[in-house]
């Protein structure tokens, strides 16, 4: 789960790590009151949403007092586009305005939990501000990252490995250390998947402090982190994915036209690939899961059929714990509200097979019935955008 | 020969008495998995599925002398039920549980690494050697003894493969499920080596999938230490970056985990490579042919 | 470093375990006030010695509060002898007044840092109350140990083990958890390296209850443990060990009359070994360390030389690091003040080993020169109780 | 051949600008070892005794190729140099320092066994291979080269034994201090299996002491797997109980740990034990010429 930066900066605050003051405001009204609370020349203002390279697509400005009123109004409700985005942008709902600092040094921290090692992972960089992947082509020795191992924890020398690498200066070593805990300790006290502060500052006053901060948390661990869990800003995730998790189901939005249902996420994939294959795209990763029910079935149907832009459906369906028959008991059910208009490909095998291919010619719906995946692929891009 | 379990392996199950784990129980037990016990603290001394329950796995270990256990334990718990099992001692304990948070993993990770014991999961379908023990929740009917091992990072997919061996009359000498996690217990690498070494196992089919760099490890290690013929298919070729796919280890962060480069990894270390997984059988008949 | 019960329960109060409510009496005139504080019909005067075997030997006194008084004057100042103190006993300076509690069951446990499995480890036993050693002999089976691996550190079901080990109900459960947690967080916390609650007792109200508790804290670990390390008690210590530690000495009283000053602990057990293989016994462990004074070394000399009881005195030097000549001067120093009346053998050997022997030769203190440990023992057996 | 170290060995010194570290450093270079750096952070940059300083021990490693690294570092700061040094992965880290907390060295410990690094100590001696390598605080000029082992808890009560071996002409092969604490890195199993393995070493002399059961697992050790001559003499059999004597793992704790039952371990074990440390040196002489 993905925080916002206003999110991500009160979390670390509440662990002590120092972040610029700053106001969120959602209307335009609230401006005013902003002024009085911010006590520096200059602020800046940063647009709420969940996407990268915001800076580059004007999500960020720096501007005087005087002009906070406008800037503002610019960007609440503008449409960010960077290249996570895609050509329809995130809308802005809410800006982050916060004072602007004066910036000595610029540096690049991120925790990540490292798959490969098992551990916690610090990766820091000199280069403050950059794409992080960008220097790790380009200039890998200006990055170092430093393994916490489980069993001894945060150590001493870890800490010092990042602020030799990062050529601190003496002075500045005890701050940062209490700067490397206070980190870790979110970290860990979060369950968090990845924190990145890119850029970590240290102000010309000689403070550390975390100019902007991104996030995100364990889905997995959301259950015992209640407090963050309702930080959640379903606004800004895909409508359709937001709905299909309120059903319990596993949906994620692509770019394609093949709508798919699928049981197993692997088996999900490997259906979108065999689409990709057969030389169309699919216009969604689903996958109804074990545990599913007749209704959550239909719920995922209707989901597909009400988005009018899919120009065919490939249900694939492998039963083992989930019987072919409740899916088309699902089927069924779905399309007492909704209209099949477009070709649905069906290859369903394992488990009541038998029954759940009886149950649909019985209702008279027109599938299109295949034997394996590949047959399956093949259907459905040939009759892609047929009219039935 | 099989690797791991066959049919004298005698198993407990963790979470015995609840809906899942009493569902799977009776298909374990109906397959004919010598199931000899249960374990569901607070319960010690009851019957369930005419099984003897009991508090801890040390105590399950003693009375039953199983050495391998099997978990359905809720996520919340599910860490704990692990390091539970591997304090007992246990030489294998495969894990189902889906969605336990990753930093309990680390810690799980931590402990595993200085023990003998064996994990296989969590978030995966189980072990299974056909016709001698079904460790897992696998639609056991799909299996046909024979001599292709499979691993696999996935579950209805791995089916998909054994559908296809079971259809060519290869069969399977056993099937395991590592987990879709990204951080799970043994991987292929550590199931490489034992097919490497079953006499029983002439082949290997590999599925993987984005995220991670557990395909091309395998790649490094398959180069210079596998004998023996690969037939590999890596799902998500299709997958945008960023977007976590079903499985929490299903993710392409920034430019690692792509289907393209495992496949290219597997592909150098002489595996033979497929990106149809309808294909993956008819594939092993011909390597094994040739 | 050995608390005092009511220290340990202070400790274990602090970090929510509960103990019995009690109050410290070091004069008698305390007594009224006590009662006053303490609710109970009936209360248990406890002496504060540092010695195990305390109950047996009279150090625990239940009473009704009428009896209060007598009973604490009669303890007060008394001589306690138990298996650890020897024959002069421990003076009783302060006892612990505490309510009594309705004991529904008792259990014995602990926690230790097991060297063999470089972690911590649980001990419990049903036999509460009773000698761990004796139950370990006679009824092992009344006792599990639980390791607390590092790298995980404690978890859930380690206290499940425990919990399902004593036997308890599982309205239980949760508060056993809470008590183990604690428990184990004192340990860390603290620096210990043996915590014990012998009995630790379930109330008739359903309530977990260290009703005696042993705490001792690791030695090295007392630079960081500021608030305990003032909690000693050096009235319970050896008056002779308190000042050689002052000098920075490594001094430990035994019960022969051959007194001993070596450099190294493992020569100086040695060389006491040496002492009891001839017949006779050591006075004393001294090992004077490698970063010795020829300051230090006169004090230790003088420790020896002012036990009236001594009936002769062992040097063996290995110089290394240490100097000989320097442990000649210390005996020189040393000699202005005291005077050598028992037989003095030394074997110096080692760095500038020469020197040290001509500077005794020169101040002309009658030493019995030895080439070996050997004949330094022999010696010193040979010439026990002569007077010079 | 040696165990450990030889004239090859590069070195470098964890707080070899601090005074304990300076003057033995100074020692050790007198003696030939082939001290190469220091580590002292904040001075990296500097030179101290004509030698590079470093502010990390990876730098230290990467600059000078040192494979072992000797800790003169105090107390409070020693089990964070330690895990420095593991994590930058030296092979051998020998830690002097006397005093570390129990609860630090469980931590180190814990990380050890999950790295490929051996640590000797702390709060011991160090190791010597005579006029090749001397890696700690030990007397260099009582040694001389030959073809005795030495493994010892204990460091006065070492060059004791060394010097016995010196007088009789066998001389050293390699002297190794394991340290006094409760809690060391190498024990003796580790040290014995390395002398085994030795072709210059015929012989070993085991130094133990009261505490723990170091000397009771080598015996099993010994008896199966040791197939060269052992003397061993065990120091504190005069101690009583519940008295920590000197080191902070010389105490007897209960019935454990006594020096009795170390002896009698050793001796059914087939080791030659002796109560007399003086007599070390000829009894080995006498064992080398049956």
């Amino acid at each position: 789960m993905n925080l916002h930066e206003y999110q991500a900066k009160e979390i670390l605050h509440q662990h002590g790590v120092f972040v610029p003051k700053g106001v969120l405001i959602e209307k335009e009204e609230e401006v005013k009151l902003t002024l009085e609370q911010l006590s520096s020349s200059r602020v800046v203002v940063k647009a709420q949403v969940h996407a990268g390279g915001r800076g580059k697509a004007g999500g960020v400005k720096l501007c005087e007092k005087a002009e906070l009123e406008q800037t503002v109004a610019n960007m609440l409700g503008s449409h960010l586009m960077t290249a996570q985005t895609g050509h329809t942008g995130k809308e802005v709902h809410k800006v982050w305005v916060e004072e602007a600092v004066n910036i000595a040094h610029e540096y690049y921290l991120s925790i990540l939990l490292d798959r490969s090692a098992h551990c916690l992972s610090f990766m820091l960089s000199t280069a403050g501000g950059m794409d992080i992947e960008e220097t790790a082509e380009h200039q890998p020795a200006q990055i170092v990252t430093v393994n916490i191992e489980p069993n001894a924890g945060l150590q001493a020398w870890h800490m010092r490995q990042m602020a030799f690498f990062l050529g601190l200066d003496k002075v500045h070593h005890r701050a940062f250390h209490v700067l490397i805990h206070q980190l870790y300790q979110t970290f860990i006290d979060t369950d968090a998947d990845m924190l990145e502060l890119n850029p970590l500052v240290l102000t010309q006053e000689g403070t550390f402090m975390a100019l902007d901060a991104k996030v995100s948390i364990d889905d997995n661990a959301l259950y015992r982190q209640k407090d963050i869990a309702v930080m959640a800003d379903l606004a800004e995730e895909n409508p359709i994915e937001v709905k299909a998790a309120a059903y319990g189901l596993n949906y994620i939005s692509l770019d394609g036209d093949i709508g798919c249902m699928v049981n197993g996420a692997g088996l999900a994939m490997a259906t979108m690939d065999m689409i990709h294959l057969k030389g169309s795209e699919p216009a969604n990763f689903l996958d109804v899961g074990g545990g599913v029910s007749e209704e959550t079935v239909a719920h995922g149907f209707r989901l597909l059929l009400e988005q009018a832009h899919l120009k065919a459906i490939l249900v694939n369906i492998f039963g083992g714990i989930v019987r072919c028959d409740l899916i088309s008991l699902g089927l069924i059910e779905a399309l007492k509200t909704h209209h099949l208009h477009i070709p649905l490909v069906m290859r369903l095998v394992g488990t009541h097979e038998e029954e759940g291919r009886a149950l649909i010619k019985q209702a008279g719906i027109p599938v299109l019935w295949a034997n394996d995946l590949d047959e399956a692929a093949s259907l459905a891009v040939a009759t892609y955008g047929e009219k039935i | 020969m099989s690797i791991l379990v066959d049919q004298n392996t005698r198993v407990i199950c963790q979470g015995l008495t609840g809906q899942q784990g009493s569902f799977h129980a009776q298909q374990m037990l109906a397959y004919g998995t010598q199931l000899v016990g249960g374990v569901t603290p607070g319960k010690g001394g009851k019957t369930h599925l005419s099984l003897p329950i009991f508090n801890t796995v040390q105590e399950a270990k003693q009375q039953t002398q199983a050495t391998v256990s099997i978990i359905y334990v809720p996520a919340p718990f599910a860490a704990d039920a692990i390091l539970e099992a591997i304090g007992a001692g246990m030489a294998l304990v495969v894990c189902i549980t889906e969605g336990i948070p990753a930093q309990d993993m680390i810690r799980v990770k931590a402990v595993l690494k200085q023990s003998s014991t064996r994990l296989i999961g969590p978030n995966c379908p189980g072990i299974i050697t056909p016709e001698a023990c079904k460790i897992g929740i696998m639609p056991g009917h799909i299996h046909l003894p024979g001599r292709v091992g499979v691993i696999s990072r996935s579950g209805t997919l791995t089916y998909e493969a054994v559908a296809q061996l079971t259809a060519t009359g290869l069969g399977q000498s056993t099937c395991v499920g590592i987990g879709g996690d990204a951080l799970i217990g043994m991987d292929f690498i550590d199931c490489l080596r034992l097919f490497n070494e079953d006499t029983q196992t002439d082949g290997v089919i590999m599925i993987g999938e984005i995220g991670g760099d557990l395909e091309e490890k395998a790649a490094e290690y398959i180069k210079d230490n596998f004998s023996k013929p690969i037939v590999a298919f890596i799902a998500g070729s299709s997958a945008p970056k960023g977007k976590r796919m079903g499985h929490a280890g299903a993710i392409i962060s920034g430019h690692s985990g792509t289907a393209a480069s495992k496949f290219e990894a597997l592909e150098k270390a002489g595996v033979c490579i497929e990106h149809n997984p309808t294909l993956l059988g008819e594939r092993m008949v011909s390597l094994l042919k040739g």
